[in-house]
């Protein structure tokens, strides 16, 4: 096992991907880096993910566009439908509106539109979250808006060995699968096996442990939970921690396990207040499994405003852990 | 084109009226679940755009209005109708209907509810051929009103950026909806602005034969041998309403509205053809257009069950793993 | 008390907007119509809802645009900010994809990041609903993908009455509301007020009282809803159907006080099957009021696939007044 | 201009380039909480532009570049940089940030963190001056790379159709973040898509006084005669990183970056004016922006309760009605 992180995960991930199949190209904003320009080095992404994909296999696989989104999402969908494994980097999910178009009509429904002729092996790789002060529009959690359009999978990676993993059993699957990586995250290290497995969609993971409670977190907030178990762990209440790791398809069967055990469910998501992944899930376990709550669910989420930029607010507005053991008490207490 | 060739594209096309009359039909008899966008004005176009390519090498998409560019890349006429009738056995058993008619088989990529939206799909298409070197080219198919879209002017934009080969068509009925092409498309003409973009453009008229060759031959081929793009504007009437029974009270009584199949075959006869030979081809056309689509409505609807095997494939919550 | 149509109704509704205030201004495709051309008459919108305003107002105020939802949606936005109210109409709510940028982003942001300086009286009108036929992208519901958008007001209007005074009321709001008009319904008539007084953001609408269940229903889904409740007293369960009428602002009061009396929650959605009003819903009743609760809440949306066309798969995609019976009587037996 | 205009316009233009420098340094020192993008280089067309414009009745929409135009237009300076700092006392009260400057008292409308998301919504600025008879235009500013976006190409399109008094502006400084302009942007010339459109267009070199004055007061009050829409294409080197401390690897060191404000001040000097003059102008310009900048940092962050107030305001489930 090596350690790595998030960011150096998902880039050896994508240079196994393109040396083993040579129809996977990769398609966005500054991938490469420096397009049109002599003299400079190469940039490899904003975030540096994509970096020396270029030099290794060419700008006719890692391609750079100009800022148009929605041409370039379905570019890629259409490439997808024709022979290609395209990976798309969309900078910042809260880009998602101006190619909103072409993931939720044309990418996510092309598949049932066809009656299940046409495949779409591709992969949309966007940020996600908060914390790093930039404001309304580059900080948004919107993988739960994605939950509401059916015909995508939806990917929320946390560790590295997950991050590298989902990507490649993404372009393995028959549907778009939409990841969104957490900015905050791409520093954050872990153990990996050497051949950076794929990893199953629809496969949730369980942190950590325990009886008393089941706490289920995506992206950032699973290290904010796993915190959190810790110290719970110290006042006696003994976490069973769930990554679901895809929130479409989402593993229920790991989540009802734990219940079983537990009986109080606490949801811990980034995402919106109403409407998102946190309500949809809670609302699928008291539906379904009503009778393994104990006390009323938890949901942990931020405050139903666009995110704010001065520090002091946007750090009252992210979950954190410290909010995270005390909903955990409370509802412990309940 | 030989004079033979340009005898089945006489054919063709008032195969595709007849069939589009036949829909009409069966729309009025109720056998049509939503409203029909006909083609009726264009068939020539089509037929003749279609005869330059060659699927599933080349790949065309189209807008809402695309019963016509199905059937001229050579889908099948009954699973077309059975489709736009939203019957088992259509294209996709019935799912997707008239605006979704999906044929990549035969190079007919996709129609769209979303007027432009399948322009950048295309650019996919001509992306995939130019990586994987199969010599094909794509054809994104869009009325004047969707030419004013801001994914079909990013397309463009993005196909000369990076010099892939599609070829954009723009069939200038001189209406989005009720709405004139000169109102809502501001500027010079659509191939001025394509120009600007930085494509190779130019317009036609689709009801001149010699024209309508010699022009998609030229763009068609420009762009698969030099792999960059082009665009096409033609002009072609929107003989019916906006959709089949539309009430199109915004439209004078007095336009003008010349019939490019009148036109086509004014000319074959001119070029020395009978006119029994040209009668004889339409009815030929309108019989195998009424078999297809008479076949298609008496397949069964599809069975509710269609739609599980997607609501179970599709499901959000799963016990187990999707890959 | 007159009676009119729902169309007929918001047609009366725009016109006592537009005579009493100059700052009126209702902006879209073809909603005079015939732009551009002589000799046609006027079309007055593709649903007939703006038909007779040119006419009467003139084409400065009733606006003719090109396809180009981004454009005149974000005209409409930044027009609201500089003293005008206008009044869109986006034909089909699936077209929220082209333009969802300027909403997500441009209109529901923007009274949030002037700190409250921007007011911005406008309104979106568009279409929701399947069962005409239309296909995957003319019947969409899509009201529960706002949800997850903070600082947008939506609205589903079921009743001529609710519709022409939510129009009324959305333009006074200072938050951009969109309006979800079902196309199903255009034509159902009911009882209005003579001078069509708003009705307030927030406020929902008890149909038919009772005590044995508490059904939620939105759009097409309450006349639906409604057949069901007289269906179901027949068979000795009184419903108490609650129409919210604005799912955002929601009034959570009228829906806990009839679970005060019923403790059993049936929502009846068109939209998605996961992460919508339903789940949104479920899960804040859950959350809040779960000792409310006397059995497992359940809610009865299409299933979670696109829209399907053929009439057959269409049919059973929608829920329809049978299924609601069926559930509501399950749900007495839980 | 009168030449005293004009030495005023050197000292804001000076004062927005200090302005932007103190911002780099508080971000420097950890005052800042996001990436800052500075208009270094574009401080002289700014001032320039702004200068022909008379807000509120005039209405500017920036991009996610916007200090230097939010300034121009006369926003308050301390305030717009409590704003970038995220304090208490910031145009919104800190809530915006860097990217989102709104001072519509003073005729600038917005910024934006989208690329190009300004501009419809200058269009709609531009409706309400028209509908309103203000006499006012709408100017949406926009670098060179969001002029490929689709809802700018839209919004040219729109308001040429519609008979808008918009100003559209774009800041070529050759790069969108880290790529080349001449990669990104197809086609001929910004100016050559602008005609195609049917907007009056017209370039000008940012660093050149007497053509930014001759040309922006042209197609300001050709907008505002006419009514109608036009374009000016403004070239304006990017002196720094695409955002504050960016590396900037892919550019090469020995391009030539002359600064519009040297030019300028070469100008002055050329026509007469005296350097003490200039240098004094430039000190006061810093001794003020510096004043602005540290009176900022000196205030409180925001306290939480101003988030309370909003998720109060905008909470979706409420006790009783919202109207
Ligand atoms: C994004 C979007 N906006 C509006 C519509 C509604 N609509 C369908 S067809 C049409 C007119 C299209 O005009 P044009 O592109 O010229 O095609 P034509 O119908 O003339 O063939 C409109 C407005 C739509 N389907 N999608
Ligand atoms: C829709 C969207 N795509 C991408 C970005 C990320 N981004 C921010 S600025 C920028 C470059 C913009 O270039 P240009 O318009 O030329 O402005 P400049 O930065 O040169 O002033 C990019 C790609 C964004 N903010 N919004
Ligand atoms: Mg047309
Ligand atoms: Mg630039």
């Amino acid at each position: 096992m090596r350690e790595m992180s998030i960011r150096d995960a998902l880039n050896e991930a994508l240079f196994d991907l393109m040396a083993a199949d040579p129809t996977v190209v990769v398609i966005g904003e500054d991938i490469a880096g420096g397009a049109g320009l002599a003299g400079g080095s190469e940039l490899g992404g904003v975030f540096g993910v994509t970096r020396g994909l270029a030099a290794e296999f060419g700008k006719g696989r890692v391609i750079d566009t100009p800022i148009s989104e929605a041409a370039f999402v379905g570019m890629a969908t259409g490439a997808a439908m024709t022979g290609l494994k395209p990976v798309v980097e969309l900078m910042f999910c809260d880009f998602l509106g101006v190619a909103f178009d072409q993931i939720m009509n044309q990418a996510a429904k092309a598949r049932f539109l066809s009656g299940g002729r046409l495949k779409l092996p591709m992969v949309i790789r966007t940020t996600m979250g908060a914390g790093d002060g930039s404001g309304a529009m580059h900080s948004q959690s919107l993988h739960g808006l994605l939950l509401q359009v059916p015909g995508l999978y939806i990917a929320c990676p946390s560790t590295p060995a997950d991050a590298a993993g989902l990507l490649k059993a993404a372009l393995m699957a028959d549907e778009p699968v939409v990841m969104f990586e957490h900015k905050g995250l791409y520093g954050r290290t872990g153990p990996v096996q050497d051949k950076l497995p794929p990893v199953p969609l629809g496969k949730g993971r369980l942190v950590h442990e325990g009886d008393s409670i089941t706490i289920v977190a995506t992206g950032a907030m699973v290290p904010a939970a796993e915190a959190a178990a810790t110290s719970l762990t110290a006042e006696g209440v003994l976490v069973d921690l769930i990554d679901p790791r895809t929130i479409v398809p989402l593993d229920i069967e790991l989540i009802t396990d734990s219940l079983r055990k537990t009986g109080r469910l606490l949801v811990v998501d980034e995402g919106t207040a109403f409407g998102g992944f946190a309500d949809a899930l809670v609302s699928t376990i008291c539906r379904h499994d009503f009778c393994l709550l104990k006390v009323a669910p938890v949901t942990l989420t931020p405050p139903h405003t666009p995110v704010p930029y001065a520090r002091t607010c946007e750090g009252a507005w992210v979950p954190h852990t410290a909010g995270i053991v005390a909903a955990a008490l409370e509802l412990m207490e309940a | 084109m030989t004079p033979d060739d340009l005898k089945q594209v006489f054919e063709r096309a008032h195969f595709i009226r007849a069939f589009e009359q036949e829909i009409a039909a069966a729309a009025d008899a109720g056998e049509v679940p939503g409203l029909v966008h006909l083609c009726l004005g264009a068939e020539l176009f089509e037929t003749m755009l279609c005869a330059q390519l060659d699927g599933p090498r080349d790949q065309v998409t189209g807008s809402h209005r695309s019963h016509g560019l199905a059937l001229a890349m050579g889908a099948d006429a009954e699973q077309v109708a059975a489709e736009i009738l939203g019957r088992a056995g259509g294209l996709s058993e019935g799912l997707g209907g008239t605006q979704h008619l999906l044929a990549p088989e035969r190079g007919f990529l996709t129609s769209n509810g979303i007027v432009g939206g399948q322009v950048p799909l295309a650019a996919g298409a001509a992306l995939s051929a130019k990586t994987l070197g199969t010599g094909g080219i794509a054809v994104a198919v869009m009325g004047d009103g969707a030419s004013n879209q801001g994914a079909v002017f990013e397309t463009m934009n993005l196909a000369v950026s990076l010099k892939l080969p599609v070829l954009f068509v723009i069939e200038n009925n001189g209406f989005g909806q009720s709405t004139s092409a000169l109102y809502a498309t501001g500027g010079i003409s659509p191939i001025a602005r394509a120009r600007a973009f930085g494509l190779a453009a130019s317009t036609v008229d689709g009801g001149d034969i010699s024209g309508l060759e010699r022009t998609l031959e030229r763009l068609v081929a420009w762009v698969r041998e030099t792999g960059s793009p082009a665009l096409v504007e033609a002009s072609v009437p929107r003989l019916g309403g906006h959709y089949h029974g539309e009430a199109e009270t915004y439209r004078s009584a007095n336009e003008a509205r010349p019939d490019p199949l009148d036109r086509f075959e004014d000319w074959l006869i001119r070029q020395g053809n009978s006119a029994e030979g040209c009668h004889r081809r339409k009815v030929r056309a309108r019989e195998q257009a009424r078999g297809a689509v008479e076949r298609a409505i008496a397949l069964p609807e599809p069975a509710p069950e269609t739609l599980e095997v997607w609501s179970t494939r599709l499901s959000p919550v799963r016990a187990g793993g999707a890959a």
